[in-house]
């Protein structure tokens, strides 16, 4: 509730589907849900993102599959999971009953494979909104990821947002580590993406000093984290700049409600928790509780009026456009 | 937090926290956030519980070695320090339904954990045995308490400071000879638990360990603390420590391929066993 | 002194040149070098590298100028200087004058700038080695910075190699926002660098949740601090795989003896110190003895022995080639 | 670290610093690492010096409000904890030879910088009086050591539970009046210090101002602490708050264009100025 006694209306939008509240899990940082189902109610934010899902199941990568950094965690895991058919049969289904909005995430070497996993996916009960995890390696392209490349990203984009039916939205994730991530972006959005999710972990690598050899057994890995807020916060205004029509799911280095606020005034409409639930498996929840108490505080009475805010030049109020009187 | 003290090479620190002092059963384990608010240590860190008790509605002991920056801040405590810990966590010991005889073999400060254990085995009137182990005599944790809780206490050292000079594992087959053992229980660095696990094996003994893999969260969501154990069903999966365990049969650990996705495990690159799925 | 009272050559080079030790500042990072002498001998380090020296004086950007973020700092400092001339007048002689080896980094607008300024620079006494920063906006081609096209960087190297004497090393150096920071260095390489420096400043963006604007004036900045080590340690192990002959700096969040050996594992023959100059005045020198020190504990006796050493396979030795029964 | 104690809205902190008390003078202030070993803040914390003592080799004192995390965590020392402290840095005040009458101007916890000086004034015969100003009582520091110092000792909050309801430049021109003053020595916040210029400027008498930006290195080094300020030659430049001030005669100083690059500084861009060159 704001000072002023009126409470805030935390909904939004991934295009037209409505989440009651901006806080969601980031993929593959809340396992299967239920895990944190001793912790709070899943239901309670605003959506769950399942960790990407692969056609077979994956072993993933050998161990140490982590290290930390300053102000940020490395992890070269390796999309683990039991492949989209126990996912399908097990873990969906827990997450329906409950009614919890699902974000699936998809994760595939080929534009066949993603377009598979989508079929797999179409008509599923309880499928929010599909994720597009574009940080795979391209197998027809000698591993180099999709993400790094806007046409190849589109490509995956469009054959999966031919596949999935019209009312789920489908969410291209980005990976920071490109020369302009705005070309990327638009080449998605051009591709038919309906909502961008950015970012992925950029390419970090460390190396054991006492053993001189790198930290991770997969040599390098994806950097998490606070470290990596500010490339995301970049990443999120330069292309609510380009694009300000195109739903933005703010990701990386998310703690507290005050780096979720940070993306939302950036340009994000939704935010999602990734590292922050390994440190604290309430974040997210406190997160949206800190959220929305610091929206109260500066008179924002929607959530919706924040998103991007920080673009508009100081002074321009806070006036809803319908009540402007351009 | 309540005290905090040295123990030969190791810091124990006392902590109120009911919640955890009640659910607790032996083997479990709690994570903690290091570093205090805005700490650049972004991962919580996996401590052993040694010990329970009822004082202020519940304490929780622990036994911390220092070997990073985390466990180097956790030493640095005062009383009346607050901790911000999850548990309890991971699956626990199973025990034994009749009073067998069960010999416990701690590494290092793994010992901590047993205590606990004995506790509970000694009220189902088991006969306890300790081995512990560790480098030097004051990496030797809880000599005293195992000597008083235990029927036997054998200690080992690979300096020869305290007790025999070697490991547990050379110890074992003797003390599992002398006192009949029915089942082992071990804790404490994993070349330790494969020695103990294969003296096990030949023993025809079944073994309960505790294993130790970094893990970043503790609650079975990040994925990072996985090694490979063999199923009921014979497949061989990359579980993970902090969620299927820290608890495992020592036989169904394939302690030789940690560090490895086995090429026979489930989801093993190259699609190998990709016959498995479902 | 290493336990068996060796004592370790810290000698390194950039091709030719000679270096006592591998340890130099920052571009940007050290003033003028008066400014540090208080504290100690910059004569005691490997080199010190200048802010890049401009052609014309330039005031540099609006405060706010920096922020603070989770083990980074952000920064919009805008190259400020006097301009080539007052450097060339006041700045480099004081260096010269006082023996400290000097990289001098310079910053230009377009192919014809940075080569004016190498123009200046040939034959100047005192100059060890010219660094062209690369992150610097390209006015032909609408303000792209050059770092982030392989091509323009290799023009610029290309024209600055031309005109700088043979014996003083010109050092390309690179950002990390790009999406393969390999072919932008083989680039450079093949236009006429001598060496790498990496990593610049990735951009950032940090907001201000109170004023609900950007944090820094100039709206995003540059990233730097321990929180960007994982991705400079990432470039320099990438390119010296790819171009193991190249000599490497490395620089990006270096703060302890450790960082900087993680740096010479990953394959950099120098290691530059920036922002951990802003918290000890005495960074610089505290690391260079620290890696001293963790060398000799390896037993390594030569600083040339670790560089890239994370790169061979354990158990392969510390021999030297020449020693190798190959 | 000797003692910290709280006083009023501040936490003022003394520390065992012998070669910062030596080489202090009035103006002078010094760096502090925030946050520890490992700490996630990179840079230091600017903190005036507000006294120096002879005891134990040369003590130093701070007066520190909380602004974020860096103060909260200099708050939250206790006694006997270790600082680690750069300094003394900058450029202090220039002192007058001559026993002048000295107005001397504070805003929230930059009065504490001006008892040193008052000091060295006082044992040069000046005349000393105190204008000490905050938003509130709680805020308003050092008020009785300046009554006790001062001639006399003006005191203004603006919500008027202290004092004169108002501004310190509210006062001033009466102050100035009675006194006589010859000159003006002021630190606080950069409204204050622009308030307290145009009053000098107006009765035409010199103004010292210890002027606060946000600063990474304070050594000169970072480049990020500037303003503009008219030099000897009549140019603007962006010059360091840290290494060419915090000490500015008042005048100079370019208070309504803090925060942006003046078309006429040298080096503005669309290079207006290059004619400066050299
Ligand atoms: C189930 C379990 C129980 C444990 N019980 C105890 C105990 O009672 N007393 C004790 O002193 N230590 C115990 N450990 C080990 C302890 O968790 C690590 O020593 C500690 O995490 C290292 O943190 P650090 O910051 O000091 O070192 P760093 O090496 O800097 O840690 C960096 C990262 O690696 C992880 N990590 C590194 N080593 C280990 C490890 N051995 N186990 C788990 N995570 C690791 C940390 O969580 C952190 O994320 C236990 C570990 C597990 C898995
Ligand atoms: C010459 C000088 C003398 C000062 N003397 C005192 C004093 O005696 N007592 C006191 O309480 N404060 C003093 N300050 C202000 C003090 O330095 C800041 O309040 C403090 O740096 C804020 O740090 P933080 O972590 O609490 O806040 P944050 O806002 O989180 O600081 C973030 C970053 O901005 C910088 N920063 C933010 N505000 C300021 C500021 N006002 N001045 C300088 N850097 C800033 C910090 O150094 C840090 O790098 C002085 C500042 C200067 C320049
Ligand atoms: C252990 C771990 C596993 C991850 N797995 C996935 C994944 O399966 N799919 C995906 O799109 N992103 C994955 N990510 C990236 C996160 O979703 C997120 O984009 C990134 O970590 C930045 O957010 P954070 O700093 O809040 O963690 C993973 C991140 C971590 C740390
Ligand atoms: C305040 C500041 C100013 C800088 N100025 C320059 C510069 O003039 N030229 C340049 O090539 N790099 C400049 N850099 C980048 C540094 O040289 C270095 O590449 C980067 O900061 C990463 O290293 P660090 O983490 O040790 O600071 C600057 C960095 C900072 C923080
Ligand atoms: S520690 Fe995170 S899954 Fe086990
Ligand atoms: S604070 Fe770094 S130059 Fe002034």
């Amino acid at each position: 509730m704001s000072p002023d006694g009126r409470s805030v209306d935390m909904s939004t939008y991934i295009t037209h589907v409505e989440l009651a509240n901006p806080v969601i899990t980031a993929a593959g940082c809340a396992g299967t849900g239920r895990e944190l189902a001793p912790f709070f109610d899943l239901g309670r934010l605003g959506a769950h993102t399942t960790r990407s899902i692969t056609m077979a199941p994956r072993a993933g990568r050998p161990t140490p599959r982590m290290t930390e950094t300053p102000s940020g965690l490395l992890n070269a895991v390796g999309l683990p999971g039991p492949g989209i058919e126990v996912f399908l049969d097990r873990e969906l289904p827990w997450l329906a009953q409950r009614s919890i909005r699902t974000i699936v995430s998809i994760g595939g070497g080929s534009v066949a494979e993603y377009t598979a996993l989508a079929r797999r996916l179409a008509g599923a009960p309880g499928v929010t909104a599909v994720e597009v995890n574009l940080a795979c390696p391209n197998i027809e392209d000698r591993g180099r990821v999709f993400a790094r490349d806007g046409a190849a990203s589109a490509e995956v984009v469009a054959s999966v947002r031919t596949v999935i039916p019209d009312d789920v939205p489908v969410v291209a994730k980005l990976s920071p580590d490109v020369t302009d991530i705005v070309t990327v972006a638009a080449a998605c959005a051009q591709g038919g993406a309906d909502a961008l999710s950015m970012i992925n972990n950029p390419l970090g690598m460390s190396i054991d000093t006492d053993t001189m050899r790198p930290a991770l057994a997969a040599v390098s890995g994806g950097l998490s984290g606070p470290a990596v807020r500010p490339l995301a916060v970049r990443c999120v205004w330069q292309v609510y700049n380009a694009l300000p029509l195109v739903p933005i799911i703010g990701v990386g280095g998310v703690t507290t409600g005050r780096d979720a606020l940070e993306m939302i005034l950036a340009g994000a409409c939704a935010v999602a928790v990734g590292t922050a639930l390994f440190h604290d498996p309430l974040a997210a929840v406190r997160i949206l509780k800190e959220l929305e108490e610091l929206l109260a505080a500066r008179g924002i009475h929607r959530l919706a009026d924040a998103v991007g805010r920080a673009h508009r030049p100081p002074g321009s109020g806070s006036r809803h456009l319908e009540e402007s009187s351009l | 937090m309540l005290t905090t003290r040295r123990v030969d090479a190791y810091h124990a620190l006392t902590v109120v926290a009911p919640g955890i002092a009640e659910r607790y059963r032996p083997g479990h384990f709690v994570s903690v956030a290091v570093g205090g608010p805005g700490t650049p240590m972004v991962t919580r860190r996996a401590l052993a519980v040694h010990d329970v008790k009822p004082d202020y509605g519940g304490t929780v002991d622990f036994v911390i070695a220092v070997s990073g920056p985390g466990t180097a801040w956790l030493a640095d405590r005062r009383a009346r320090d607050t901790l911000d810990l999850v548990g309890p966590l991971g699956r626990a010991f199973p025990l034994p339904r009749d009073p067998v005889n069960c010999v416990l073999v701690g590494g290092e400060y793994g010992s901590a954990t047993l205590f606990g254990l004995a506790d509970v085995l000694l009220r189902r009137h088991c006969r306890v045995d300790f081995v512990l182990g560790a480098a030097s005599a004051d990496r030797v944790f809880g000599a005293l308490r195992a000597r008083r809780m235990g029927e036997t206490a054998t200690l080992t050292t690979e300096d020869g400071s305290l007790g025999l000079r070697g490991r547990v594992a050379d110890v074992l087959p003797g003390v599992i000879a002398d006192v009949r053992a029915d089942v082992i229980y071990a804790c404490g660095p994993m070349g330790m638990l494969r020695g103990v696990t294969a003296v096990g094996i030949e023993f025809d003994i079944p073994v309960q360990v505790a294993v130790e893999e970094a893990m970043a969260c503790g609650i079975g969501v990040c994925m990072t603390c996985v090694l490979p154990v063999i199923g009921d069903d014979g497949v061989t999966r990359m579980v993970r420590a902090c969620a299927e365990g820290p608890v495992f049969r020592g036989e169904r650990v394939r302690f030789d391929d940690i560090g490895t996705i086995p090429f026979d495990a489930l989801g093993a690159p190259g699609g190998g066993s990709a016959r498995n799925v479902t």
